[in-house]
């Protein structure tokens, strides 16, 4: 049986003891960053008092054993998502910048033209909006959305409307960070393939949660926050097909991403390292790693089906209680949002916390997706491999108090 | 009374309570108390956007004192709205300007409620000053 | 007096005590990145086991926490450089971001006009060439380039000619990272103002060596890593007039540097948030405030102190060798590079690394600096706060027998 | 002598050194006695361009054999070459290709000077592979 040993995962996450206005902390803001293991603080600890040191550029010892630590996170990376080859995996510092340096090397490369356009979902988080926005403003390109049906998924009949041979590239999440919906994003990358557009994953809250397989999805690039997936803060990846990435033109000038430079004339290095401008998150990239083999010590799958009981019950509880509303569709994944008629998101929000409970409110980065669904923001409960059924219940019952006080 | 010693009767007031329960719950029933703002006040321009709730804000000046009426969609927002009028109503706009608003700090109630940047609530704060800052300058909106 | 107790210092570095190749390590090559002492680790680990949360957007405790951890670091490393506010302090990943954000939000800007000039010097790192050599390319600018004298100083005389109306921007190092040249950037600002072109100073070889006052030098933007100045890899600063920044275009587009999103239009945040997009590396910055705090109890005129007799020390022991020649200044910070007649810097270095020291041979990300001085590459010797006397003058015998192995 | 059988017979030669010192200056007199190639043949197409050093490498086949010349700018690369020369000149070309080239791991010399990406001696001995393929395949250049 693939199952959690919970209690003892707990164990590994010392943030988890503390107290909250008096309260044992109850973490449910996993969609917005989760806790980190003692694993990969030891990592990134032993790194700093063992190895570290500038890398690639070094003769000497150190330099040559950060640089392979480095690199050796990297080949940990490339197969946890079933890339290639390493070279695919190009260290960025989150989600964010994964996905303008995507936009920002279209950009560059010409390949886009005036008239064409670029799809994405009214699911999305601001950063697979906005730089799109920023791309079809400065090209003069048409940015296309495709709608949300009132279940939360995306509208895939119009998605087949929308595409046509003037669509240059799709972005779309693989799991949206507001409603836990799972799109069906083999699929999207098909049809793109069909009008020969490119693919955009947005992978920030999926990595942790699913098996991630970038050549079965068939997409042409995947991103990725290391902070959504217990690693620190600062690191990400970008998985990019590698043709593509030697094709594609730089995005940061610096040290490293160079073969030569003369005032002349630069000539840039080959993939990953020519879009790796300057010192990379060295430690970042080891922890991230460390933390990589963390969860695959436990087994996706097994964090599946912990994960997914766990939002079930979430949804059972919540559900019982009088005038709360879920969004999004049955079949949800991290994360679930939701609110109660005439209680503003924010009071509930306010007195959970005093109760211990870590909830995010708000709009998500979710702007027009809170807006398709005439909010101002929901109550999200988002989950990771270290929640309980205990505390599943106990949000349950201080919603109600909650409620009491508000009503 | 001056502002001072609102600020200290209200501490006092506060400080009867014995846990966050009681003093939250005293928040709620001030903001579900204070008047709603009329609709038609509820204009863009008297809105204050933060970064959770939102506040509208309406500022007169009457025979020499201001006179705040405010509102927000967040009823706990609301009720530390009610503080806030509570304290600087009917007071001299030099006062209301001089005032030290950090006694919300004082009051127990949530850290974040206390006036920071893309908070609502601090945002409030800083424009019934501005008001009083107009209305001394003879320049009343 | 003005003094730094080396030995105690050293004790705060665990990597100091690790041994290369059966000798104890002598890490000479802290200008690529130096070590960190325990009080920048423990920083960060216990930001990890005590508050972590995503910052901005979170009613929860935990978010307030982090949130303002990570804004009291913004007001430290404000008051480090005496910035006028800290809304004039951005999170970066490090110098090469920090120009590359500066260099494309001019892009944008739409403020550098086809046919102005843009100039640079001969001793900049790579981060401060390769990213205006993109921009003149796009905008088709001139770069422009003060010529660096014999003595490893730049012409002055050459840069008064070169400036002219027509010149937007001029970005140099305040120290560099080659030779310890330290340039007078206060005189090369206050020329640039005369023509009204805007500076951008490349700190990343002076954050850790020497006092820096942004108002006093008159630039418009300061760049640094934090990996240079004792915090972790990763993290970096930009500063820029509040007034210039409020102006400027936005970088990246994600969530925080948002004030609302809907797929018709977009509206941006304020400054320092307008340039943050997405979660900023949460930890590093708190790191980066506690380096600089350690920075500050040290003092930095007791580490200038220290680091210049150092350097003086070590100049005047290689100084004795056959053959030996030393680059630059006299008077340089941080850096010193050499070569031998007839001996390759990749031997030496080899050499040196055997016996345990740990130095940087090659270009340093300088290229057009070495060829200016036709070398292919140099040794260089770097100082930081935890080196010692000792050390140099066991440097100065390696060199000694290990040029007895190579001749 | 096979391949692999002058592999161990170096491997062999440089176990005897008691420490890196003798090693190493083993090496760097293997480097100051590789002859020097002929200036013609420095040519920016024989040159392999590393991080640190560059090499130079001319590759030929006479009466079906491997002849490789080489040459850097750093005598210890050139003394790791003429490690690899000697181990692989004189071979045909199948026995280049096939060769383990990993002993060099286990000379106990710099771990860097194994072949890596951007190390100008991991791209020489890639490069000799390369042209015994080209020799192996017909199209000799
Ligand atoms: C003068 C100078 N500028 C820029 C950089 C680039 O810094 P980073 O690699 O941290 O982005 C360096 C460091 O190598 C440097 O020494
Ligand atoms: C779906 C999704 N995309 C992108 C992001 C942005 O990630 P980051 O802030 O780590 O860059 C997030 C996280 O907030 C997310 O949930």
């Amino acid at each position: 049986m693939n199952s959690l040993d919970v209690e003892n995962v707990r164990k590994d996450f010392p943030i988890l003891d503390q107290k909250i206005n008096g309260r044992q902390l109850v973490y449910l803001d996993n969609a917005a960053t989760t806790q980190k293991p003692v694993q990969v603080l030891d990592a990134s600890r032993s790194y700093y008092q063992e190895i570290n040191s500038n890398i690639h550029r070094g003769v000497h010892q150190l330099s040559q054993l950060a640089t392979s630590a480095h690199e050796k996170a990297r080949e940990t990376i490339a197969r946890f998502i079933n890339a290639q080859r390493p070279e695919e995996v190009i260290f960025t510092s989150g989600t964010t910048d994964s996905i303008n340096l995507v936009a920002d090397i279209f950009r560059k490369s010409g390949r886009m033209k005036k008239g064409g356009n670029i799809i994405i979902s009214g699911l999305e988080h601001h950063s697979n909006v906005v730089p799109w926005q920023m791309i079809c403003e400065q090209l003069e390109l048409e940015l296309k959305v495709i709608p949300v049906l009132d279940d939360g998924t995306l509208d895939q009949e119009a998605y087949e409307e929308l595409i046509d041979t003037k669509t240059e590239l799709v972005a779309i999440c693989h799991i949206s960070n507001a409603f836990g919906t799972v799109n069906n994003i083999a699929d999207i990358c098909s049809k793109a393939r069909s009008v020969n557009a490119l693919t955009v994953i947005d992978g920030a809250q999926s990595i942790s949660h699913e098996l991630i397989d970038v050549q079965s999805i068939g997409c042409d690039f995947y991103c990725f926050s290391g902070h959504k997936c217990y690693a620190p803060t600062g690191v990400g990846a970008l998985y990019g097909k590698f043709s593509l990435l030697s094709e594609l033109p730089p995005w940061k000038g610096g040290g490293e991403m160079i073969k030569e430079v003369t005032f002349d004339k630069t000539t840039y290095n080959d993939p990953p390292y020519k879009f790796e401008a300057g010192t990379p998150n060295i430690e970042g990239g080891i922890a991230l790693a460390a933390a990589l083999d963390y969860v695959n010590n436990l087994g996706i799958s097994a964090i599946r089906n912990h994960e997914s009981a766990l939002i079930n019950k979430a949804a059972e509880f919540l559900g019982q209680i009088d005038g709360l509303t879920i969004y999004g569709p049955p079949e949800r994944v991290g994360s679930l949002s939701f609110n109660i008629s005439d209680i503003h998101h924010f009071d509930l929000g306010t007195l959970l916390d005093k109760m211990g409970f870590a909830l995010r409110t708000g709009h998500h980065c979710c702007q027009p997706l809170m807006s398709r669904f005439g909010v101002s923001g929901t109550l999200r409960a988002s989950f990771a491999i270290y929640n309980t059924f205990e505390e599943v219940e106990n949000l349950a019952k201080a919603v109600e108090k909650s409620l009491n006080m508000l009503r | 009374m001056t502002i001072a010693e609102k600020q200290k009767e209200l501490l006092d007031e506060l400080n009867l309570f014995q846990d966050w329960t009681e003093r939250y719950e005293y928040v709620i029933g001030l903001g579900k108390n204070l008047p709603q703002m009329d609709a038609a006040l509820l204009t863009n321009d008297r809105l204050i956007k933060g970064c959770q709730s939102q506040v509208w804000l309406d500022c007169n000046v009457v025979e020499g004192k201001m006179v705040f009426m405010a509102d927000s969609d967040s009823v706990i927002t609301k009720g530390m709205i009610a503080l806030f009028v509570r304290i600087l109503n009917e007071e001299e706009p030099d006062d209301v300007i001089a005032a030290d608003l950090s006694f919300i700090d004082q009051t127990g109630l949530k850290e974040h409620l206390a006036p920071t940047r893309a908070n609502a609530l601090g945002l409030m704060a800083a424009q019934m000053k501005k008001c009083a800052i107009e209305a001394s300058s003879g320049h009343p909106r």
